[in-house]
């Protein structure tokens, strides 16, 4: 059972797809609840492997490896840690959660529940492969089900918006399939086979400058899809054109695909030219931060807004990487999953609201917290939780990181630490304007509050929000050992040390170790 | 006791998830009943482990942990329960208290009663977790949701759009000083490798040199700034008087604006290895409260004027913890909220009684028809202008004392402190004789009424705290030091200066600053209303720069808040939109281009493209036969 | 001896008929001198030891094939004859171009000895393609691509049936 | 006496294989290019036999045969588009065949 629960995991939506493929055609109806009911079965094996996962365990779990193309090395690889394990939690939830927000599909529903639960399979099997040829396969088929979900099923500019979404992330996945085929090849020469295990390639010994050029192979395909500044533009339009699910599962889910990358891959693979990388890294990183969130400010349309603040938020993440440290580290990985909930809740919400007056325009709106107070106290609850109030889930995430990245990069972190107090303004300020006042126009007069069903959607979700925040152990328990593993492997690769308390950073305080 | 010192956050915890789900249906009183008593509840618990500290002179606190956070960064969410934290649980339960049970009476016939009480006892819980948090990151976590509470009380009526502005300025004016005070914390968790109070405080000796304890310390007072209100960051808390009157007794006077001196009395280690910080913190104080107190001398709205003597006083307060008096500072901190409470309190019974009216030009003579208000007032104004024995004289006493001691700039510091008591008399009193005293100048069909008995009794219990709470800490017993001094042992706590003969000069100079300032006003306000308006013309601009509020708000608009959504425009349509994404769009254009030159070639003609075919494969024989050295 | 001298006719019969399908304007004449083409290769095969495949040569291309192509020239209309005019710019002189360096390109091989390195028969016993050497092989070594051809056919047949089905009520173009 | 050596088959391939090829080049009736590829097939397949024969191995001949049986598929498929393409067309000329223009 243990070690083929995760090829479960990854086929089982692949067969809700096909059982909902096969739905009769005239009972279109069906499809949403099929699909539905059916996502519960990931997320019910999620569940099992996320509560029996062993915590303090370093190494990969639930492995299972079977050779599928021997002569080139490739095999279906899968394993989970605590790197990982947070981000299939995450796609698992907000998977069911997204089609059962999706009741207002009814074009092509039985397509649009395929894909979903297709795409759903391709995060889960990106997150699980450790086989490098396997990865690139699932992180190609996720953006075949994502392009159809935007491109067919989103709004007025959906083609430009899908097309340019494609362009941007096959532009950058042709670097990563070269890069990984350089691995192999490297592989080759050096031990006589060649190999796409990521643990087989992790005992390469490259040469700098070829590590430098794999890494940036490898990085600019992760930080297309993360995305880091400048190479951002994607987003925006992506999401504001996608529909409700599409936008919970791109900015959920799909974008962590990035910052998972960084950490699983380039970390692992190239520790030396990850060392000699942070100071670009963290100066994108921080950009991003200010920067989308000073753009979320003034931004008109509130699915752009929350657009823009993932682009901040997503920042902190890559901050995080870069710093390495534990704390970092940590804040990184629970900060996957912490944007997952809050932004997901915060597209959702915009979706309910969109749905009711088919307009995302911030000047449409105007006291809504009188007529629909339920759904003005979810979307307030939420964007204190984006915010990043303690208590609730982001905080947790960004405090480390920023704590964790100024032993090492104080500068940065400092800068990062700004975005705290824009984030606060873009949201406030957006929730002034739409809900707060009278209000006066008659379209908003006439608004009903939210229904059980869109209630329902939201609870698991804020319920998260309040648990990760207030008791973050239960996932920083099973991340802890798979962070340190991997400082341990940055530290013993390179000159790099972990800055140690007391000692300030040799940037700010110019302390050197001779000193003490 | 102290096993079960988590209830004090649990109970008004509790209070604000019950009310939330059932509130509306519980309905008025019983909300605000259940919500009074959750708070009360706690007070009664917090005072049950207070006693071990009242009982044994010189107890030691103890941290108690609930569970795991942050462990990486030694942030767990414990309780550090100490003299400390217990003198301010008992205020913020006991001030709140009162004003919940003032609440049932003000916010009658609200519509959103049941979620005034929730809010009021989710701050509850914020304040006592900021104040009884155990290492950095929990007092942060307070912090903050105080100033969720803040933003949420002060938007509670959210349909006026001046209140959600004021609520929403209020929390990122706060955020701005987060920002300091987060920083700091990176800081402290760089050189400790922990933000428990535990691994940090006792270490700061051999750990932080003076340099970095002086960068904290600087940033730990950006954050205090926000908080409670000082220089630069004041602008919010004159705004955040458009919440409910009880909201600003609680919030903006009593129990959240002090956690700024609250932080500083409890990081005072890190204060005494960066001494010239703390000395930063007192100057920033003296100016603030010398500033607010001109301010408030022209304000005619009865809150504003409460709003800029609540800035004011604060001031005082970071003076005293600013050059070490930290146990001056919690007692003025102490005997404010009293006063203050009662001030507040007593301006929202007026509000009540004149129906919504808060200009006192259209107030006077209400001291007949609202006795009990008028009565309370004045002690509370006799009380702030320092005068003995009521609570406000021995607590700025003890702070002018400690700043007199200090010497050098503290000499300075004493007599900024000076001039701001006399005018704080003179305001104060200002404010009581413009609103009791006179003619009556209300508006037409406003009778004013003494407030309900729900009303009235909390004025009547905080006056008396405000006469009484003053001999907590006199020269000839002192209670309060002794108490707090457990919790100060690794500093060094600055005092007044020693013997009677020097307590009775200060006093004696303070007090005739006092007395001066009301017998000022007095002359001038106790008169009709020509009389005291010729004297306010007779100060020309300067009477108008101070009821303008210096025009502050309009400064920082026009430096900061309208280039900064410039910028933010600049950046979202010209630079994201055009520059970013043309760039992306310009190479989509150019790869267009190309095609579009290059279509001609595609004659979409097989035998076309055959020529072409053959051609290349001519090509590669001819290559093969030339180069390739035969077939 | 002998094998020059049927080189030297059957050559000239092959290039002959090559010749022939690319100038005839009748597709029938075209056709004729394919299948004298096809014939003067299966003599070919013959000298060569080639046995099975010249009379599968015979047989599928003679019988099976150009049947097929006559089949089709017939359902077309063998009366339209051929606009020798040349409508694309350029493409007779390109062509005409290409062909001269062709011409070149094999004279040189030819002439120039370039083929000369293989003589023949120099490995041995000459290789007799009977029915019984090339299916030892056939069914031994080459059965998958055998197996593989085989399904080819099939879809290919299948195929043919697909495209020449014609129904006229059909829609012509789905999505 | 002259010997005829691989070389001769080979250069007569050559020559077929090439005028097979200037044929699809001039002609525009399909059918006829049809027939030049099949020409072109055939040139090819002379080559196999000829290396077989030089080389001493029957896998020429099996080529030949491989060859043989994919180039009646193509026939077959071939002439079923031919067929469909003058169905609509009423033309069998490829120069009409320009959907592809770009």
């Amino acid at each position: 059972m243990g070690d083929t629960m995760l090829t479960a995991l990854i086929l089982v939506p692949v067969v809700a797809a096909v059982i909902v493929m096969l739905l009769p055609a005239n009972r279109k109806e069906l499809a949403l609840p099929v699909g539905f009911g059916l996502s519960f079965i990931p997320l019910a094996i999620a569940g099992y492997l996320f509560f029996h996962f062993e915590t303090g365990v370093a190494g990969y779990q639930y492995t299972q490896k079977a050779v599928w193309y021997e002569a080139w090395g490739i095999s279906w690889n899968l394993g989970v840690d605590g790197i990982s394990l947070g981000l299939v939690a995450l796609s698992v939830i907000l998977v069911p959660i997204a089609l059962a927000a999706s009741t207002n599909i009814t074009d092509r529903t039985k397509e649009f529940v395929v894909f979903t639960l297709l795409l759903e399979a391709g995060l889960i099997g990106s997150f699980l492969a450790l086989d490098l040829f396997l990865f690139f396969v699932f992180f190609e088929a996720v953006l075949v089900p994502m392009y159809f979900i935007i491109g067919i099923w989103g709004s007025e500019r959906r083609i430009y918006a899908a097309l340019k979404f494609f362009i941007f992330t096959a532009f950058g996945s042709a670097f990563l399939l070269a890069s990984i085929v350089a691995l192999s090849v490297l592989h080759n020469q050096q031990f006589g086979a060649p190999s796409f295990d990521l643990r087989d390639l992790m005992s390469l010994d490259l040469s700098l400058s070829q590590s430098r050029w794999l890494f940036a192979g490898f990085g600019i395909a992760f930080a297309i899809k993360v995305p880091v500044f400048p190479l951002h533009t994607w987003l925006p339009d992506a999401h504001v054109q996608a529909p409700t699910a599409g936008s919970v599962l791109l900015a959920g889910v799909m974008l962590k695909l990035g910052t998972y990358g960084l950490l699983r891959f380039n970390l692992n693979l190239f520790p030396q030219a990850a060392v000699d990388a942070v100071p670009i890294i963290a100066t994108l990183a921080v950009i991003g931060i200010i920067y989308g969130a000073i753009v979320a400010i003034v931004q008109p349309d509130l699915k752009k807004l929350v657009a823009y603040s993932s682009v901040s938020h997503l920042g902190f993440i890559v901050l995080g990487t870069a710093a390495l440290t534990s704390a970092g580290f940590q804040g990184a990985v629970i900060q996957n999953v912490n944007h997952g909930l809050t932004t997901g809740a915060l597209f959702l919400l915009v979706g309910m609201i969109y749905e009711r007056r088919h307009t995302k325009q911030i000047a449409d709106f105007g006291g809504l917290a009188k007529v629909m107070p339920i759904f003005a106290g979810l979307f307030l609850f939420t964007a204190f939780a984006s915010i990043g109030l303690p208590g609730l889930n982001g905080f947790v995430g960004e405090f480390l990181v920023l704590i964790g990245s100024y032993s090492s990069i104080p500068g940065f972190a400092a800068v990062a630490a700004f975005g705290v107090i824009l984030a606060a303004i873009y949201l406030l300020w957006a929730y002034e304007r739409v809900f707060t006042g009278v209000p006066d126009k008659p379209e908003n007069q006439k608004l009903v509050d939210l229904t059980p069903r869109e209630i329902g959607l939201m609870v698991p979700l804020v319920v998260l929000m309040i648990v990760l925040g207030l008791y973050p152990k239960i996932l920083l328990d099973r991340t802890a050992a798979s962070t340190e593993a991997l400082l341990d492997r940055v530290e013993q690769a390179t000159t790099y040390e972990v800055p140690e308390p007391g000692r300030l950073a040799d940037v700010f305080a110019g302390i050197t170790e001779g000193d003490e | 006791m102290t096993d079960a010192i988590w209830l004090v956050i649990a109970l008004p915890l509790a209070g604000a998830v019950f009310l939330h789900f059932f509130g509306r249906r519980l309905g008025e009183p019983l909300a605000g009943i259940i919500g009074t008593l959750s708070v009360a509840a706690s007070f009664a618990v917090g005072f049950a482990a207070a006693l071990p500290f009242i009982v044994e002179e010189g107890a030691h606190g103890e941290t108690v942990m609930l569970w795991e956070w942050m462990p990486a960064i030694g942030a767990n969410l414990e309780i550090a329960w100490d003299s400390l934290a217990a003198v301010m649980t008992l205020i913020i339960t006991g001030v709140g208290t009162l004003i919940h049970v003032f609440s049932i009476g003000y916010m009658h016939g609200d519509e959103r009663f049941a979620r005034f009480f929730t809010y009021l006892n989710l701050f509850i819980a914020s304040m006592l977790t900021l104040v009884l948090g155990g290492n950095f990151a929990m007092v942060f976590m307070g912090w903050e949701l105080v100033g969720l509470c803040s933003y949420l009380l002060i938007s509670f009526w959210y349909t006026k759009p001046s209140a959600a502005a004021a609520g929403k300025k209020a929390f990122i004016v706060n955020r701005i000083g987060d920002f300091g005070f987060m920083i700091g914390l990176m800081l402290v968790f760089t050189n400790f490798g922990t933000l428990a109070f535990d691994g940090v405080f006792e270490r700061v000796p051999e750990i932080l040199d003076e340099g970095t304890a002086t960068a904290i310390g600087l940033l730990f007072l950006v954050g205090a700034a926000g908080k409670s209100a000082q220089i630069p960051l004041y602008v919010w808390l004159p705004d955040a008087m458009e919440g409910p009157t009880p909201v600003s007794a609680l919030i903006h006077a009593a129990t959240m604006v002090t956690a700024g001196v609250y932080l500083v009395a409890r990081t005072a280690p890190i204060f005494e290895a960066g001494p010239n910080a703390g000395l930063v913190v007192a100057i920033v104080g003296a100016l603030t409260a010398l500033w607010a107190a001109s301010i408030a001398i022209a304000q005619s709205d009865i809150k504003k004027v409460l709003a800029y003597s609540t800035v004011s006083q604060l001031g005082y307060m970071f003076i005293a913890v600013g050059l070490g008096g930290y146990i001056a500072g919690i007692f003025h901190l102490m005997t404010h909220a009293f006063f203050k409470a009662l001030l507040f309190l007593g301006s929202g019974s007026v509000i009540h009684g004149m129906h919504d009216e808060q200009d006192m030009n259209k107030m006077g003579g209400l001291l007949k028809k609202m006795p009990v208000t008028g009565i309370t007032m004045g002690v509370a104004t006799l009380a702030i202008a320092g005068i003995p024995p009521l609570a406000g004289f021995w607590s700025k006493d003890e702070i002018l004392g400690v700043a007199f001691e200090y010497g050098g700039v503290g000499i300075v510091l004493w007599v900024i402190g000076l001039v701001t008591a006399l005018i704080t008399a003179f305001y104060m009193t200002r404010q009581w004789f413009m609103v009791f005293t006179g003619e009556p100048r209300w508006d037409k069909g406003v009778e004013p009424h003494e407030s309900p008995r729900s009303m009235t009794v909390p004025l009547v219990v905080l006056a008396v705290l405000t006469v009484g709470a003053g001999f907590l800490n006199t020269p000839f017993r002192l209670t309060l030091e002794h108490f707090l001094e457990p919790s100060f042992e690794l500093v060094k706590v600055a005092h007044p200066p020693e013997g009677w003969g020097m307590f009775a000069l200060l006093a004696a100079i303070s007090v005739g600053a006092g007395f001066a300032g009301m017998a000022m006003a007095g002359f001038v306000y106790s008169r009709p209303r020509e009389i005291w308006e010729r004297f306010q013309q007779g100060f020309g601009r300067l009477w108008e720069a101070w009821a303008a509020a210096y025009r502050v708000d309009d400064i920082y608009g026009a430096t900061l808040v309208t280039p900064g959504r410039k910028l933010s425009e600049r950046l979202a349509f010209t630079f994201d939109a055009g520059g970013i994404d043309g760039l992306v769009n310009g190479v989509g254009r150019a790869v267009r281009s190309v095609g579009t030159r290059t279509r001609v070639l595609q004659t979409g003609l097989v035998r076309n493209y055959g020529v072409g075919f053959v051609a290349g494969l001519l090509a590669v024989v001819i290559w093969l036969v030339v180069a390739g050295g035969g077939v | 001896m002998v094998e020059l001298v049927i080189f030297v006719l059957v050559g000239s019969a092959a290039i002959g008929g090559a010749l022939s399908v690319v100038f005839a304007k009748n597709p029938v004449y075209a056709a004729m001198g394919l299948l004298g083409t096809l014939f003067s290769l299966g003599v070919f095969y013959v000298v060569n030891l080639g046995h099975l495949i010249a009379a599968v040569q015979v047989i599928v291309y003679a019988g099976a094939v150009l049947t097929l192509f006559l089949f089709v020239i017939m359902m077309i209309g063998v009366d339209r004859v051929e606009d020798t005019s040349e409508p694309l710019r350029f493409q007779r002189q390109l062509v005409i171009g290409l062909a001269a360096i062709m011409v070149v390109t094999v004279g040189a091989l030819v002439f120039g000895g370039e083929f000369a390195w293989v003589p023949l028969s120099v490995a041995g016993p000459i290789p007799n393609g009977t029915v019984e050497n090339i299916a030892g092989i056939m069914f031994t070594d080459w059965l998958l691509p055998f197996e593989v051809t085989a399904l080819l056919l099939t879809i290919g047949a299948a195929g043919a049936i697909a495209l020449a089905y014609y129904a006229p009520g059909a829609p012509e173009e789905s999505e | 006496m002259i010997e005829v050596t691989a070389g001769w088959y080979l250069s007569l391939a050559a020559v077929l294989f090439s005028i097979g090829l200037l044929g699809i080049l001039v002609r525009r009736n399909a059918l006829i290019m049809f027939m030049c590829v099949e020409l072109m097939l055939n040139a090819v397949n002379l080559t196999f036999v000829a290396a077989g024969r030089a080389l001493g191995n029957l896998e020429g001949q099996v080529a030949v045969f491989f060859v043989l049986v994919v180039a009646a598929a193509e026939v077959v498929v071939g002439l079923a588009i031919i067929v469909a393409i003058f169905r609509r067309r009423e033309s069998a000329s490829v120069d009409e065949l320009a959907s592809l223009r770009g």
